[in-house]
């Protein structure tokens, strides 16, 4: 099998995207794009309004098929398997505006990802323990939605560690949530990393915080991949600086 | 007797069901407009059909009104009936799920049924209005559906100018289009429901009086109706008015002639068949653009 | 969280307990309501049950025969009821009788309702499904079920041995419209086939086709049709295509008019039309105007038949046209021949019960299947099935707003207008031909309808077809 | 297997059991102290609770509604009777095979069907059914327009009685099972959000097909006892439009996704139907629609579902003062 020889050579590529084209009734989102996302390895992913981010998430999570290009999970190419296929082989995700269930109460949220995500016991803990994780334990009964945004957007992260995942697609996780809050995010994602061996690549428009909390940075605009590199190499990049319009960034 | 040529035939099928058609086209773009603006399916479209029919009926009995000349009948109370269901029932479920909506006119359309048949029998009604046809040669053309047909043109005509040469029109439009952006231009949503839902039963009720013309109706009718919007509406693309016109005009053309190959108890299925293929292969309909 | 799950817990069984509670009271109000119903009502009374499509596709065929059945017994119990040798008395008769609907499964459940309210005797709904769905329960239940209204034979070719037909089975309708046809001079040789896709007519067609044939005529189109279906241009522009000098066909009521006004539509010449059902009612003629004119129906009965020179004669009604005026006077409307068949199959149970001398359904059936006798309706006779031999169709044709009976020429009261071409081809202008008639229902049910009358009914009123003339 | 705590009724077996056994109790021995009238009453009603309840099975729990319906109800009766008639094999026997092929159909029309979603599933699957019920008419293979009669020979109202309330329990019984299984959660969530559900790795596709399939069988179940009441089958009656928007009615007025809903919404709709369908036939559409018109403007969850959302209400404020 040439995936477990490409597995061998590159241990510690865990996600490989592999120059994924998009198109929509002729509109280019994505043009050629390629990323690897290492072990434990967090992975900024930036740019303005309509860089194709959000298409990139979709291809990988595969709720979108790409025009043409792959994506490979640890050596499996899965590019064009059903959103539900490339969950249960270790791919969570979140979304940007929070889609919980809403009529369910917040553990049966998580306990529902639970015994459908992997199909084994969650590597991160019981549906119960995720809640406190995440910080929802005195919220556990409520039902999803009477939480507040910032209450979603914990209700995302959970639901997405409930099913195991060896990587989680974060798209603005910390938008709606206080500065002490995303602080708070930055932290646990690292602790998560670490803990539980995951992967994450992490969408966030508030830079600020993104640059502290991830090890490398990849920026897209309008479907092309223009800079990567550490996040302080990334910020100063003329490109980035330009698609910017006027350094936002800093 | 004389024996029509098949080629004479075949293109008489083809004006009949074109001319057909339009009718049926027109009959769609009613529930059309309802569906693009408010995302309402109104399962009573065909009961407010039979509305109109029980006016003109009623008008030429009463007054010996011409079902053409009760069109001035029936339009404004097509109009007013639809205001007036809007403000009642229709506007209360608007942003529910569609679920919502769906079994509303669903009940509406079951009490229209019973109160039509409770006040007036199942008993069938028809207008002893008797057309004859213009012959071409070996074609001939019936007169009663060649008016059908010049209604639905001049129906069709008359909302294209509302569409594009007016401010509601434009703001309906607007609202099929895009509802948000609509109402931050500021469209009052509410108002353009409320006219499109008169129009869309002025229309209804309209086709109602010219129906008279063609066939006898009964209060039992009216579901036939809905299933025939429905197709064409399917066929044409929800919510996309000039494809309820080549929807229409599609199944008028292959349901008459395919009655050269088809027993005429197949008929009816040939719609269906023709629809549930075109929802599988192409859900946005045959015209081809989404939304 | 265990105070808040267990309060859901409670609350599901009370919910269950509702539900068993609703059951209940429902349960106990349909006994409430339905005790004295049930209660044997012992011999004073002959109780006879029915149901009739009041609403639905059947509805206005319905309406017509509950007409014919419920004058019957307004006749028979002011006439002091049908005397019983059994009980030496006469008995008044009551009727139950509920809507069905035209649906199938009404008509089970309320067959299955009626044989426990101590019906003596059943009457079937109008149309052949519907007879076809009460006759099983019938049999199961050793009840006399009369047809009046469901004519397709597969009704006594299941074996049924308490199903009792006092129309001419459907095989029977188109003969002598076929009959006549062989007689016309000139003699039409394509005929075109038009009917409905449904048991009744399915039934016709299949008798009429190899009759026709062995005639001699040729059959240039033959197609069935939706009863539903709203236009039926398209085919009769192949129709007319096809050479077809005549066409036979139809199924029931609103079909056969909008065929009539296709026709119309597209200028179609044809020698003759022969609809089933639709021009037999007097609606037919206000609906459609002149446009009626020259189309025949067959007929089970027309007012202008007199039986009552044959004998033995059954029944207070001498003749049609008696049975018209009668009806007229009652409900305000023409009868069809569906209301005479309905009212006729009243006097055959009433013959049978007098005969036979008693209320049992088995022996009044024993009793039935001897008899052979006649009825301002005409002749009654069955064969070992139960299947109606006796009685003849005739045929009728509408001419200047007047139904006349064009054959057998025995019975005629006018000559066939024929070919009745010339009628069919209208001036290419509006033109109302005729007042519309309209019949107002108050209340919407099986109670008399009232006439807003106009002229179309004054006309219909006044077509003294005298029986001397026959 | 579901961990009890996070159910939001947990199993009280004795509270949660006894009214369902009780009312079934009831039912088995009514033959035996009603009169046959009333029994006749019964068994249309629970032929009704049995359609309404398999309406719900698919409907309820995912939220597609189902405008073609009736199609399994009458592929169920046609399995059965053809099968009845031409295998001469018991009728229970003949009624499950109608139930497989009313499921057969579902699975075999799920694939382009169940892609479609809102109004366009409904109208494609009111289509579907008017579609099968013309070719069905036209097919001489079903006898086309005249259909079938079940023979006098099995003319049986009581075992009829007894048939029909098997199938009515046995499908109540099955949606019970279904909500507290795996599929449940799996439909409950497809229901809420699918994009959502298909993201936490749930097959929505599969988990839609199965509940359209066994919706079908047990609509194809009913469909066959009650073929065998009726005692006729054409394809007017098999494929009649109004017992899928009387299903649709019942299983509202009730509450859609509940397992009480549906009966309640049968027990009442239904004794309308019969009482006003017996003395004034128009009358009960008009009941009928003003019902329908304002269980949506007022209780859209139906009679089931605005008691649980209220409970669910005491119950979030009591989780409120507690936390």
């Amino acid at each position: 099998m040439t995936g477990v020889v490409a597995d061998n050579a590159q241990r510690d590529t865990v996600l490989d995207v592999s120059l994924v084209r998009k198109n929509f009734a002729g509109l280019v989102a994505l043009d050629g794009v390629s990323l690897q996302l290492g072990r434990k390895e967090i992975l900024g992913l930036i740019g303005p309004n309509g860089a194709g981010k959000s298409t990139l998430f979709n291809i990988i999570a595969g709720t979108l098929k790409p025009t043409s290009g792959t994506v490979t999970f640890r050596g499996r190419n899965i590019t064009g398997l059903p959103p539900n296929r490339v969950c249960r082989l270790g791919i969570a995700r979140t979304y940007q505006i929070p889609k919980p269930f809403l009529d369910m109460t917040v553990l049966e949220n998580v306990y529902i990802a639970e015994s459908f995500g992997s199909g084994r016991d969650s590597k991160v803990g019981t549906p119960a323990e995720i809640c406190d994780l995440v910080g929802l334990k005195d919220k556990m009964h409520l039902e999803a939605g009477m939480l507040n945004v910032s209450g979603k957007k914990r209700l995302e992260v959970a639901r997405a560690l409930a099913t195991s995942p060896d990587v989680l697609l974060l798209d603005e996780i910390a938008a709606g949530m206080s500065p002490t809050e995303g602080e708070w995010a930055v932290r646990f994602m690292e602790k998560m990393s670490q803990s539980y061996d995951l992967s994450i690549i992490w969408v966030e428009h508030v830079m600020r915080l993104l640059m502290k909390g991830v090890h490398r940075v990849v920026v897209l605009d309008h479907g092309v991949k223009i800079a990567e590199g550490r996040p302080e190499e990334v910020v100063n990049d003329e490109k980035v600086q330009q698609a910017y319009l006027g350094g936002k960034l800093s | 007797m004389p024996s029509v040529l098949p080629g004479a035939l075949v293109a008489e099928l083809f004006i009949l069901g074109l001319m057909y058609g339009l009718l049926y086209g027109v009959l769609a773009m009613g529930l059309t407009i309802v569906f693009g603006v408010m995302k309402v399916v109104n399962v009573a479209h065909g009961d407010f059909v039979i509305i109109g029919s029980y006016l003109s009926y009623w008008a030429f009995v009463l007054a010996g009104i011409n079902p053409i000349l009760s069109l001035l009948l029936t339009i404004p109370f097509g109009f007013l009936l639809g205001a007036l269901t809007y403000l009642g029932l229709i506007r209360r479920v608007q942003n529910s799920p569609e679920l919502m909506s769906l079994f509303l006119t669903f009940g509406i359309s079951t009490l229209i049924g019973g109160l039509l048949l409770f006040f007036y029998s199942p008993t069938q009604r028809a207008v002893p209005v008797a057309l004859g046809s213009i012959e071409y040669g070996s074609l001939s053309i019936p007169v009663n559906i060649s008016i059908a047909a010049a209604y639905a043109i001049a129906v069709a005509i008359a909302l294209r100018f509302f569409f594009y040469r007016t401010y509601w029109g434009k703001a309906v439009r607007a609202v099929i289009d895009n509802r948000t952006s609509a109402i931050l231009v500021g469209i009052n949503p509410d108002m353009v429901s409320l006219k499109s839902f008169g129009i869309g039963i002025a229309i209804a009720s309209s086709v109602g009086s010219i129906v008279m013309l063609l066939q006898s109706i009964s209060p039992l009718s009216g579901p036939d109706f809905t299933l025939i919007s429905f197709v064409i509406v399917v066929l044409g693309g929800l919510g996309n008015p000039p494809g309820a016109l080549v929807g229409g005009v599609v199944l008028g053309v292959v349901e008459s002639l395919s009655s050269l190959y088809v027993n005429a108890a197949m008929t009816p299925a040939i719609g269906f068949i023709i629809m549930v293929i075109v929802l599988i292969l192409r859900p946005q309909g045959i015209m081809g653009s989404r939304g | 969280m265990n105070r808040s799950t267990r309060r859901a817990i409670s609350t599901m069984a009370v919910v269950g307990i509702v539900i068993v509670l609703i059951i209940v009271v429902v349960a106990g109000i349909y006994i409430a309501t339905l005790k004295p119903k049930s209660t044997p009502t012992g011999p004073s009374v002959i109780t006879i049950g029915m149901t009739m499509p009041l609403s639905g596709t059947f509805a206005s065929d319905g309406q017509m025969s509950l007409n014919g059945i419920k004058l019957w017994a307004q006749d028979v119990n002011a006439s002091g009821g049908i005397p019983v040798k059994s009980l030496g008395k006469s008995l008044p008769v009551k009727l139950i009788y509920y809507d069905d609907g035209s649906s199938a499964s009404t008509v089970a459940t309320d067959y299955q309702t009626l044989v426990t309210q101590n019906v003596s005797f059943l009457i079937a709904p109008y149309s052949s499904p519907l007879t076809l769905a009460a006759a099983p329960i019938a049999e199961a239940n050793h009840l006399l079920l009369l047809s009046h209204g469901g004519a397709s034979d597969s009704i006594w070719a299941k074996g049924y041995k308490y199903v009792v037909g006092v129309l001419s089975p459907a095989s029977q309708y188109m003969i002598p419209v076929i009959d006549m046809l062989a007689n016309m001079n000139p003699k039409p040789t394509n005929l075109a086939f038009f009917f409905g896709q449904d048991p009744f007519s399915l039934s016709v067609m299949s008798s009429v086709e190899p009759y026709a044939l062995s005639k001699g005529f040729k059959i240039v189109f033959n197609q069935t049709y939706q009863e539903t279906a709203t236009d039926f241009t398209s085919q009769l522009a192949q129709l007319q295509a096809s050479g077809a000098q005549v066409l036979i066909g139809g199924a029931h009521f609103t079909d056969g008019e909008t065929i009539m006004k296709n026709l119309q539509s597209l200028g179609i010449h044809l020698n003759l039309v022969s609809l089933l059902v639709a021009p037999d009612d007097p609606h037919f003629l206000s609906d459609l105007g002149s446009l009626a004119n020259g189309v025949t129906v067959p007929s089970q009965w027309e007012p202008n038949l007199n039986f009552s020179q044959f004998s033995p004669y059954f029944g207070n009604i001498t003749s049609g046209q008696q049975f018209y005026n009668r009806f007229m006077t009652a409900y305000g409307i023409a009868p069809n021949y569906e209301a005479a068949e309905a009212y006729a199959t009243g006097l055959v149970l009433e013959k049978g019960i007098i005969d036979s001398g008693s209320l049992n359904s088995t022996v009044v059936r024993q009793q039935l299947a001897t008899e052979n006798f006649y009825t301002f309706y005409g002749h009654f006779q069955i064969d070992s099935t139960g299947k109606q031999i006796g009685h003849t169709m005739v045929v009728a044709q509408w001419q200047s707003g007047v139904k006349q009976t064009i054959w057998p020429s025995s019975v005629a009261t006018a000559t066939p207008l024929y070919p009745a071409s010339l009628q069919m081809q209208q001036p290419s202008t509006l033109s109302y031909s005729g007042q519309g008639t309209t019949s107002l229902y108050v209340g919407g049910v099986a109670s008399e309808s009232y006439m807003l009358s106009q002229s179309t009914h004054a006309m219909l009123a006044v077509t003294p077809t005298s029986p001397d003339r026959e | 297997m579901l961990k009890g705590y996070l159910l939001v009724h947990k199993k009280n077996f004795v509270r949660d059991v006894v009214p369902w056994v009780g009312a079934l109790v009831v039912l088995a021995f009514a033959p035996y102290f009603v009169s046959a009238s009333l029994r006749s009453f019964l068994l249309f009603l629970l032929m009704w609770i049995a359609l309404s309840q398999s309406f719900n099975i698919f409907t309820g729990l995912t939220g597609y509604v189902n405008f073609g319906f009736v199609a399994f109800y009458g592929l169920g009766g046609y399995g059965m009777t053809m099968t009845l008639l031409s295998l001469n094999i018991p009728i229970y026997a003949a009624m499950v095979i109608g139930g497989v092929i009313s499921s057969l159909f579902a699975f075999a029309i799920s694939w382009p069907t169940l892609r479609l979603r809102g109004a366009y599933f409904a109208i494609a699957m009111l289509s579907l059914a008017q579609a099968l019920f013309v070719i069905f008419d036209n097919w001489n293979f079903v006898n086309s327009a005249t259909g079938y009669t079940i023979p006098v020979k099995y003319y049986d109202p009581v075992l009829q009685y007894y048939y029909m309330l098997a199938v009515a329990a046995v499908t109540v019984l099955c949606l019970y099972v279904i909500m507290n299984s795996r599929l449940g959660l799996a439909l409950k969530a497809i229901k809420q959000n699918e994009e959502t559900a298909v993201s936490i790795g749930i097959n929505a596709t599969f988990y839609k097909a199965v509940a359209f399939g066994i919706s079908a069988f047990f609509a194809g179940l009913a469909g066959g006892a009650a073929t065998w009441t009726i005692t006729i089958i054409d394809p007017p009656s098999a494929f009649d439009t109004t017992i899928t928007l009387t299903a649709i009615s019942m299983s509202m007025l009730g509450g859609l996704g509940t397992i009480a809903g549906p009966i309640i919404g049968a027990v009442i709709l239904y004794s309308i139907e019969h009482y006003f369908g017996l003395t004034l036939p128009y009358l009960h559409l008009i009941v009928f629609g003003i019902i329908i018109i304002v269980v949506v403007l007022l209780i859209p969850q139906g009679i089931m579902g605005e008691i649980i959302s209220r409970m669910k209400k005491s119950r979030r404020q009591e989780v409120g003062e507690e936390g």
